[in-house]
């Protein structure tokens, strides 16, 4: 068992997955440099330039690229620095990468990894802090993966890079500094299968990403008022994992779904929506959401906080579901 | 000439014919309501696809555009599968979800045609990443228009490939319009050509109607960029003989800009030179015949296969078959 | 009175609103010569290729081009020509456009109309049939309008150049060659106000664009059946007419939304998110969405019928949701 | 010397040491924990703001980059605004709301910095276009680095900007690195002038850190453009003395690159030149003290302005107030 960050266990999946298949390659935006996050330092040494490939301020052709290079036999793992600038990508991704195998009548494959970061903190402000993964789960083809702690990232990169479909594999960057033991008895999640962070009998929390950490950190405020949150990690954005959600709402009859982006048509209203339509008879109350009021990320400090979705709303919105503890 | 070299030009004679004729059966059949969405024809840029294209190799990788019939034909690609796709038939390259715009064909190298203009430059360009990466010698060929200049991913992706030196072959079909646009409307970079400059890509332009130019020019570029040399940018001048798409009435142009294209028709600027060569024109006569032949038995056949079965429809979103249960 | 196709319409709005204000000026590729479809045909001639400006194809840069003029004092009328390529501005439209006024802290006005043109018809295929309203409806700053009807794109695209905010207008393929009659007295609708199209009581069917149309089509037949369906025509996607849709589902009971876009994530998942939460206990019965199922458009006719919802797919949501007539 | 252009360089000067002084004040702030997110210091490069923006009327619109401090002071927003902003404050430019890469200062023609490279190349040519349309002699004028000639706008942009004659100044900082990555591993192109020359956009590199050169240059191109003879891309050789962002190790470069670029300092060097012209070394100590003395004194103020009120978070989503209310 070894203590990791989620910088440097991310490095770790990487540096295996290379080891042991020489067709990953990666690319990025200063990404020998270790990029803007240092998630990559020190690779180009082990591996060469040839596989660790800066690029230039390209998006939408780097992202091309990978998309050609995949279905031409390479496994790229591409680097977009901050999901903000992943629209610079969005043709290539929705209209070519989604797309091949089912326009060419299932001819080709293409296995690809494009990681990229996304999420508020600090001050980075209105085009450095948007939480976008909500485009990418409308895009038939795509898998959208969100990890929520070092271990789940190790895990889920190293799953995405060996699942043979192009993923978008989204880093939050509140996370990458949170630090987690990795098990020495670890095995690899599957892509699209949710897990029971926290089990719980009286409320449903559904999270992803960062969100999971604060879903748990009010779970363990409402245990001490005595409300029993149950919280699920999704993992997988795209597809969801309805059966886990299903089981966790027969049992505990109220959901919250929570997320940091803005709520209007996020992955949270498509949770609700399926909920409401096949758990409906399961339902002691309205299913919930919190998640970014419908403004950009102001830049100042008190703006942010004022803004962004945080544990207080999660407990405010749980006190009104089941009532105050 | 000897007889290698006659057999070799007759057999491109017969592929201009071949492409010539499989477009003219499909403006036919979109006339007759068979052909779904709306078709592009390259007719009058036929020299092209088989001047580049007969220096390719099944295992070298073509992308083209919305006008790429043409190319895909040239490169080798089934005549009946490609109309069956066309008129979008389950034995269709892409079993029928494809249509003109998106043919693939994979085993013979045809990584795609696209729909959104610029749209598969930088994949063309990763597969020569991929071909470079593999050490093979392999190259790739993408095909595009001059109006897609006007797309920042064409700009780059040439950075890109002179960057890393990638072996591709960028050929701009430069006929003066987009759509419904002259050249002129869309830019004052006449030549396209102008482009390879600031990344010091060896480019030319060159006369894309005669089909002995562009067979030499593209065997140039094409040897350099699998010794090494990395990308080439050939832009060949032609001429849209056709509508922007079948139905284009072509109001925008002038009675004498379209009898000026006819004379430099590629087809009859290769007969002229052929019977200039000594060949007879009853041989030539039969090349033709031959090919319209070859190509109308394809296009029955394709049209008497059966269309695609409906429940098929959510085949291949994804590679496993699980996955489609779980999100459709 | 007059007869009116959606084409003619449009380009009768276009005509008055450049005439009766020159700071409108219409840019796009092809637009002197009509755009694909013919609805700017014409206009160069009355009001100069300074005020109908063809443009190259660089979706990205004439969407900063016409976002930078408002900024500037211009009221421009940009044409993408289909949506699928939309995603090729949304970049700007996403960090630059939508969050202009914001981050300046109101400094700014941005009178921007973006005209597009979306769905499926005709195995246009994969490529140029998509519905991606979805993607806009998430991003804070715009307001997103879908016309269903000749009479309404017209009424909506004035007010909408006249509005003061980017909008994102979205023109149904299906729809241009629809004819309507404008009538003598038509007053201009309010941006942000849905419509009911049809009055009912026994389910409410919540549509936009085209599948108003559809909706329309399935509750006249659903009358016959003996069942009163009220069809809802929410004109703005953004913002949602919450009030609206309130009072028809006080009055109902249950609700079927309809799209023609994949539903993961999709508008339809928002509006059944607000109703399950908002409308909780005015609900006899959970919230359906129909919508298309998760693939790229395919390209043989028989694939794209099977694929695309229609009145078949709303009727049988209705007799499930109600039960047979 | 005469007294006016003494006094016309002498401001210059002070515009120098203004920018310089504000970017230590806000790398000492970073320090300190007083500026959120990762502001990006143009130290090094101020020759370039300071010779391109005297040449500026208010009315005149200018667009920047993530390094656009010093383009703002120069062309004359107010110091103590602008560092409010930089500081989230309430009476900062933006209320706050923008930051470090979001300035607008609308009222003196900053329509604004971008945190997306190239993201506002095309809106600065929107500005040049209302500018052109409304009849106005207005330019429009916009910086950006050399990492952003990668982006496909930026070649977009020039595209649109030759093809409709815009009035509008490109200007190139050309400091050979983006982020960490140094120019030769982004491009083959070492001047980013070159991509001028297929649009017959005129153009030209000059040393960016000589403020006589720049003013010169810059205003023989704005004189140019305000003469309708369309675009003009000028690039700038220059320097990033400072990390890409504050806080940057800059592990990347080398010893004897980072003292070479000290030797290159555009401050030092117009100081040898205006001492060299005879004017007083303790004159020119003066306007230093006084440049750094006006800016401090401005970030006090600004340090001590009111937060903004957390109330007003949704504040100016959109220009109508009830619209908030319906989505929010
Ligand atoms: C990104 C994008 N924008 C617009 C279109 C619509 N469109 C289809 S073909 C075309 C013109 C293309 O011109 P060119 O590249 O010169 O090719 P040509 O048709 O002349 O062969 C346009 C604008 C598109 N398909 N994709
Ligand atoms: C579209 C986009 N991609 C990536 C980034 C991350 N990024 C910020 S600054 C920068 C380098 C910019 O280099 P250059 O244009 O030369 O400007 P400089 O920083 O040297 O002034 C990068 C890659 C970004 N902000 N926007
Ligand atoms: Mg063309
Ligand atoms: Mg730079």
């Amino acid at each position: 068992m070894a203590v990791h960050t989620f910088i440097n266990i991310l490095k770790r999946a990487l540096d295996e997955e290379m080891s042991h298949d020489s067709a990953v390659h990666l690319l990025g935006e200063d990404v020998a440099a270790g990029g803007a996050f240092g998630v990559t330092r020190g690779l180009v040494d082990k591996y060469g330039d040839h596989r660790v490939k800066n690029t230039p301020i390209s998006e939408a052709a780097i992202t091309g690229l990978a998309t050609g290079a995949a279905l031409a036999g390479l496994k790229p793992v591409l680097e977009i620095m901050f999901i903000d600038f992943a629209t610079l990508a969005l043709d290539c991704l929705l209209n070519q990468t989604a797309k091949y195998r089912y326009m060419s009548g299932g001819q080709v494959t293409l296995p690809l990894v494009v990681r990229t970061q996304a999420g508020a903190a600090g001050g980075a402000a209105a085009q450095h802090s948007q939480s976008l993964e909500t485009f990418f789960i409308h895009i038939p083809g795509l898998i959208v993966v969100a990890p929520s702690s070092p271990v789940e990232a190790y895990g889920l990169l190293k799953s995405a890079i060996r699942y043979g479909e192009p993923v978008l594999f989204i880093e939050h960057k509140r996370l990458y500094t949170m630090k987690e033991d990795l098990p020495d008895d670890y095995t690899l999640p599957t892509i699209g299968q949710a897990r029971v962070a926290r089990e719980g009998s009286d409320i449903t929390i559904i999270a992803y990403s960062a969100m999971v950490q604060t879903a748990l950190e009010a779970a363990q405020t409402l245990a001490d008022q005595g409300i029993s949150a149950e919280v699920l990690d999704l993992r997988t954005l795209l597809p969801l994992d309805m059966a886990t959600i299903a089981q966790s709402v027969s049992k505990t009859h109220r959901v919250l779904i929570a997320q940091e982006a803005v709520l209007n048509g996020g992955v949270a209203a498509e949770i609700a929506a399926r909920i409401g339509s096949e758990l409906f008879d399961e339902l002691d109350g309205p299913v919930e959401r919190v998640g970014c009021p419908f403004a950009p990320i102001p830049f100042a400090p008190e703006l942010e906080r004022a803004l962004l979705p945080g544990k207080d709303d999660i407990l405010r919105a749980v006190h009104r579901m089941v009532g105050h503890a | 000439m000897t007889q290698q070299t006659l057999e070799h030009w007759q057999q491109m004679y017969r592929s201009l014919w071949r492409i010539r004729i499989f477009e003219s059966q499909v403006q036919r059949l979109a006339a007759a309501g068979e052909v779904p969405g709306f078709p592009h024809l390259s007719t009058g840029q036929e020299a092209v696809a088989v001047g580049v294209c007969a220096h390719l190799n099944p295992s070298d990788v073509l992308y083209t555009s919305h006008r790429g019939h043409g190319h895909i034909l040239a490169k080798g690609s089934d005549i009946e599968a490609t109309m069956a796709e066309i008129i979008g038939r389950d034995t269709g390259l892409c079993r029928g979800r494809g249509g003109s715009m998106h043919l693939v064909d994979a085993a013979n190298g045809v990584l795609g045609a696209t729909g959104v203009v610029a749209g598969n430059l930088a994949l063309a360009a990763g597969a020569a990443w991929a071909a470079q990466a593999q050490g093979k010698s392999d190259i790739s060929v993408v095909f595009f228009g001059d109006g897609a200049t006007g797309a920042g991913v064409f700009h780059e992706t040439l950075n890109l490939a002179a960057l890393w030196k990638l072996p591709i072959l960028f050929v701009c079909e430069n006929n003066g319009y987009a759509e419904f646009t002259s050249r002129e409307e869309h830019s004052n970079v006449n030549h396209v050509s102008a482009f390879a400059a600031p990344y010091h890509i060896p480019t030319k332009t060159i006369d894309g109607n005669d089909l002995r130019v562009v067979h030499a020019e593209a065997g140039a570029a094409i040897a350099g960029i699998r010794a090494g040399q990395g990308p080439y940018l050939l832009e060949c001048m032609t001429f849209r003989m056709a509508g922007h798409y079948v139905g284009d009435a072509q109001q925008y142009r002038s009675k004498e800009e379209m009898a000026a294209m006819l004379e430099k028709c590629p087809i009859e600027r290769l007969k002229r030179h052929l019977l200039e060569s000594g060949i007879d024109a009853a041989e030539l006569d039969a090349i033709q015949n031959d090919a319209t032949q070859e190509v109308l038995a394809a296009s029955d056949r394709a049209r008497a296969a059966p269309r695609p079965d409906p429940a098929s429809v959510m085949d291949d979103v994804y590679t496993s078959p699980a996955l489609h249960a779980i999100t459709g």
